[in-house]
């Protein structure tokens, strides 16, 4: 017996089983896998198939951040139930679909550059934050169309606080049908 | 009086406060550390000897409160202040302040930084000792008389803050439309930084090397160049990597660039260790840019390669002895190369990240340098200058340069904030900063440096994190409940269903 | 086949081991390790791109299993083995398996190995070389024959192993009565640490100074020195502090002593990095004592004095390639000195220290190289020798280098276990030390560098430790019960006791 | 009001009395001490009249063991009652004036170098421990005597496990007359 996963490494999707005994078979492939536990609570070593990685991770908002040779993964593991719940949900319906864009760091909003309803692409600039006495763009995680816009020039942000949603395109579309 | 004896005030903070704080101790001084109440728990407080409180922390309320540093100095029988760079380093008001309480500064006379320090008048002095100069206008025009200029020497045109540097304020402008909202917003930010709203333009001298040149100048009229450094790998006008030496440069330029530096220095009756700053076009014409009358942040790769430490030869200078180095003195051994470590997600157009250092490994081994700031437990907030440590190697040549570069930047590992360092991976594997073929522009023509990419090691990373949930759901009897009460449910949605449109 | 294809297994463990990973990255080859049971979480298994198990923790079962090690090399198809130092690196019959496996050995041949690895005749072929010799017998005589060989002699002697070094094994003897027990003692260490009980007696040379000629030689009949290490400061045989150059030696005896010691690398037909250790008597002269065929853990301060990166080459030469360096590149510049951290307790008499890594923070910063096992949370055992770092800095000077050593030495903290980093700090105070009068009876003759003293800031950890308690007894409602309930309540009040007497 | 303590360094004693406002008297001087904890739990900054310290600290088996510029302290910290109770006991007699010698590391026992009943001075070889196959002296961190020897040669120890009992020399002659 073993447990499957469909783990998403930034975006890239992987199935992965892991075996009673403690081996992995990945897209198929079985890979007998050693991981301690070093310190700190994130620091692990792994082995797998004699290839070596020391592996910090943790878990946070239900991601697991993995830093490896100094390059940062976001990865998520769902297991088939929660797979299943979400697929049948989404099946359902619902504003899933919707990113809502925070504030990176404190700061002055300076200027909003995007309108509601605007359809932007991923990586346009949608406003400029000052902080550290620099002017910083806030550019679009991806593309969608401007949903809201919960602030305004002039005035100061927090950490994390809702800048703007962005709504999905297609689900757009498909509700002005 | 016994160097021994002496007590050294450091007027500054995070790394470049405990690599001066190391040099007093080394030579045998006793050191004083300042300090606002964000860094009661930083590791300059807790090097020094000594440390007393300035003020809260925006900078205005403690690191540049020129009066009450001196005071402290007074007080506890300080006999000298070292400035770092940034806050004080360049204010001449301050520099004749601490000369006026009786107290040695660490850095040049207030007249010669007041000189050098003003980029417009600075131009001027260049100008005199027979150096080259990029066209452009004074800084005490209005906006529509900037625009008048501009017409003169054609576009595009640099902005740029007349007073401080680290690029706050500077702007490329590439057509007349353009230049009055460039010009408010240089205005904006110089004003902040600096207090001073004071700005000018110059012909933009495209696809231009920033190359400077090192010097130290005692008070006996010695004055020694210490070689190049290649810093033109920047971000917005901030530097990010620095060398030396520069690719690009050979004996005969580096000694003709020395020699003006020198001459520059010279003429404005400069004492010190300082830097002349130069921009190199393609055909190696050289244009002085502007001086920096103090330490630089890049200061260890020419240390590296000459085996000078300039900080304790500041110290040294301004106590009142000879440079003891001639230039003959001086030969450039092997390459050294910096890596500027700041609190950046590159991933997110380089913006400040914040947060507790959770945990630190810092690079070590042969020819590995780290300065640094960093300690577990640490508060990265947004009060100061993002720039955390530096990570500094040097090799027999370029090429091993840069291979340990590469060695060390795997080793660097950070937890709790985001950093820079996955940019810099990607640039050491970049073939044309390996040939040593770019300029100025190199991170705008190469914007994949700063985009996410594919790394080669996702289905390890995919394993890894498949085993740890594995184990987290063995242990849960119930592990996740419905969906949606996980509060960044949209977010990891937002990125399953990019994935999915692939 | 290109460099950079290559695959390296490093047959060794703790620092050298990363040290050598360091190199083989640094130069783009792939890495392998090889680890015991005790080893699975150690900074060289994380270090490597590939990492297979020996075996168990004892020596003998992991890191001395030949055949094992080989087996794995063949299997990952690795193209070479770097032995680093101790454990197999000088074993003949390794060398000799590896290269017969179709491996390239990371080292000399077999044949050279055996030869100069065998004190007793690295003694003869140092005398056919026309290298000076210290008066001694062969290792194949019975305790009585020694006793005898004594006689002629004359006592003190010194007692040694044929086979290793490392001081296992050596006793000095002033008298007769004290000869046969002390070689019962060196038989029983030899068989104990190298399997075999052979030794050797030697005229004890007295207040000499162990000065020591690196050595690099390629398979195309080139050989260099690289200078001279001072090892001086031991105590029992292990050298703590080395450094490069030794304060002891000019110009022209470096240049003899190199000379010498290139002549008998020759004669033996040597190939690879290699060390001729001399003892120097008080007149200068110097008399050949043995030679370590393979790197040696002091090797990092004549890398920063010369900018020889001694690994690189070691892999360089094995595959085939000719030496970098001519005799006149080799240049030594400004002066190093190596502190070798053990988990050992100077107060007490130097015993091991075994726990648990709590806290560690390593000295940075300019001129300073660290070169370490050692990671947070790291379980220090008995397994393995107590050495778990070296802290090696460079400074321009001798004096310069002290004080950095002093420096770092006051950067470094190590939680969980006892080291002897306060021992390096009281060396570095001592005005001997620092006026370089010393030889290997400094020690021996300063004994309170190893005894327990008054540090002068007692007043401090007073009040600190003071407010840490009170702060604990308001925490707590109840703190201390009745008396006798502390299970060291013998201890506190043993060293209370010892206090009310003085 | 104050809180009055007896602090030992290595042996030295100071008294210390901790004001209610934070600061300190130690030997009659009054110092202000600002302290904070950092991190690991044992690190701490502590800035006393200007005099800036990094100070590593653990309780050990009622010991307070302090790390200050890389050299170890040990301190045993007692408050007044404590204090009066012990020199209460002291009074009345007691086997307090015992020092418990154990093993610094697992090893085998090569040799024992004293007997019971002899005196010995302090820092006297008491026995031969041989550990990563070097022979290590055992020796006596106190002057006493002998009373006890719970090993013999040929056999292994553990580490911390006792090796001999050191009684105090005085308490002895008081208990012969």
């Amino acid at each position: 017996m073993s447990t499957k996963y469909s783990t998403y490494v930034d975006g890239e999707e992987f199935a992965i089983a892991v075996n009673k005994d403690g081996s992995v078979a990945i897209d198929g492939e079985t890979v007998s896998v050693d991981m301690l536990h070093i310190a700190n609570n994130v620091i692990y070593s792994m082995i797998a198939e004699g290839r070596s990685s020391e592996v910090y991770a943790s878990l946070e908002d239900g991601a697991w951040r993995i830093l490896l040779d100094g390059q940062r993964y976001e990865v998520i593991v769902e297991d088939e139930r929660t797979k299943q719940i979400k697929s049948l949900q989404r099946a359902a319906g619902g504003a899933t679909g919707d990113t809502l864009v925070k504030a990176p760091m404190p700061g002055l909003v300076i200027k909003v550059l995007v309108e509601v309803g605007e359809h932007i692409a991923v990586n346009a600039p949608l406003l400029i934050l000052e902080a550290m006495k620099m002017e910083n763009e806030i550019r679009a995680p991806r593309e969608g169309i401007v949903k809201e816009i919960r602030v305004e020039a002039g005035k100061t942000v927090e950490l994390q606080q809702p800048l703007l949603i962005l709504g999905d395109p297609e689900a757009e579309k498909q509700g002005d049908s | 009086m016994k160097e021994s004896s002496r007590k050294i005030l450091v007027a500054n903070r995070g790394e470049i406060a405990v690599r001066v704080l190391r040099a007093c101790q080394e030579l045998g001084m006793r050191t004083v550390a300042v300090y606002s109440t964000a860094d009661r728990n930083a590791l300059h407080v807790r090097y020094a000897d000594e440390a007393y409180l300035l003020g809260p922390p925006p900078s205005a309320e403690s690191y540049l409160r020129k009066d009450k540093i001196i005071e402290i100095a007074k007080a506890c029988g300080a006999d000298a202040i070292h400035p770092g760079y940034g806050f004080l380093a360049e204010n001449p008001e301050f520099s004749r302040a601490v000369t006026e309480a009786g107290l040695v500064f660490i850095g040049p006379s207030p007249e010669s930084m007041r000189m050098m320090g003003n980029k417009v008048e600075a131009r001027r002095i260049a100008d005199e000792a027979g150096m080259p100069i990029i066209p452009g206008c004074s800084s005490d025009l209005t906006n529509d008389e900037i625009v008048a200029f501009a017409e003169t020497i054609g576009y595009p045109v640099m902005v740029k803050a007349a007073a401080g540097g680290g690029g706050k304020g500077m702007r490329v402008v590439r057509d007349a439309e353009s230049l009055p909202a460039a010009l408010d917003a240089a205005r904006r930010e110089s004003t902040a930084a600096f207090g001073d709203p004071a700005i000018f333009i110059e012909k933009l001298v495209e696809n231009g090397r920033h190359i400077e040149i090192q010097i130290l100048a005692d008070q006996h009229g010695n004055c020694v160049y210490l070689g190049e450094r290649e810093c033109s790998i920047q971000r917005r006008h901030q530097k990010l990597v620095e060398e030396s030496p520069s690719p690009f440069v050979d004996e005969a330029m580096r000694k003709q660039m020395g020699e003006v530096a020198v001459a520059g220095a010279k003429r404005a009756g400069y004492v010190n260790a300082g830097t002349m700053e130069f921009l190199v076009d393609r055909d190696r014409n050289f244009y002085f840019l502007e001086m920096n009358t103090r330490l630089q942040v890049e200061h260890p790769v020419t240390e590296l390669v000459t085996g000078v430490d300039i900080v304790k030869e500041q110290i040294r200078i301004a106590f009142g002895r000879r440079l003891r180095y001639k230039q003959e003195d001086i030969k450039l051994k092997g390459h050294a190369i910096e890596a500027r470590i700041t609190a950046e997600d590159p991933y997110n157009n380089f913006l400040p990240s914040i947060g507790t250092i959770a945990s630190l490994t810092e690079p070590t081994g042969p020819g590995v340098r780290v300065e640094s700031a960093l300690y577990e437990g640490m508060e990265v907030t947004l009060h100061y200058d993002p720039m955390v440590a530096k990570l500094i190697v040097h090799g027999t040549n370029r090429a091993n340069a840069i291979m340990r570069l590469r060695r060390a930047l795997g080793e660097y590992r950070i937890l709790g904030i985001k950093s820079n360092i996955p940019f810099h991976q990607r640039l050491v594997e970049n073939w044309n900063f390996q040939a040593g073929n770019f300029d100025t522009g190199f991170l705008a023509a190469n914007p994949d440096l700063m985009d996410d990419w594919v790394p080669s090691k996702r289905r390890t990373a995919a394993i890894a994190a498949t085993i740890l949930a594995h184990r987290r759901r063995q242990q849960a009897l119930v592990m996740v409940g419905g969906v949606g009460d996980s509060p960044s449910q949209w977010k990891i949605e937002g990125r399953r269903r990019a994935v999915r449109r692939n």
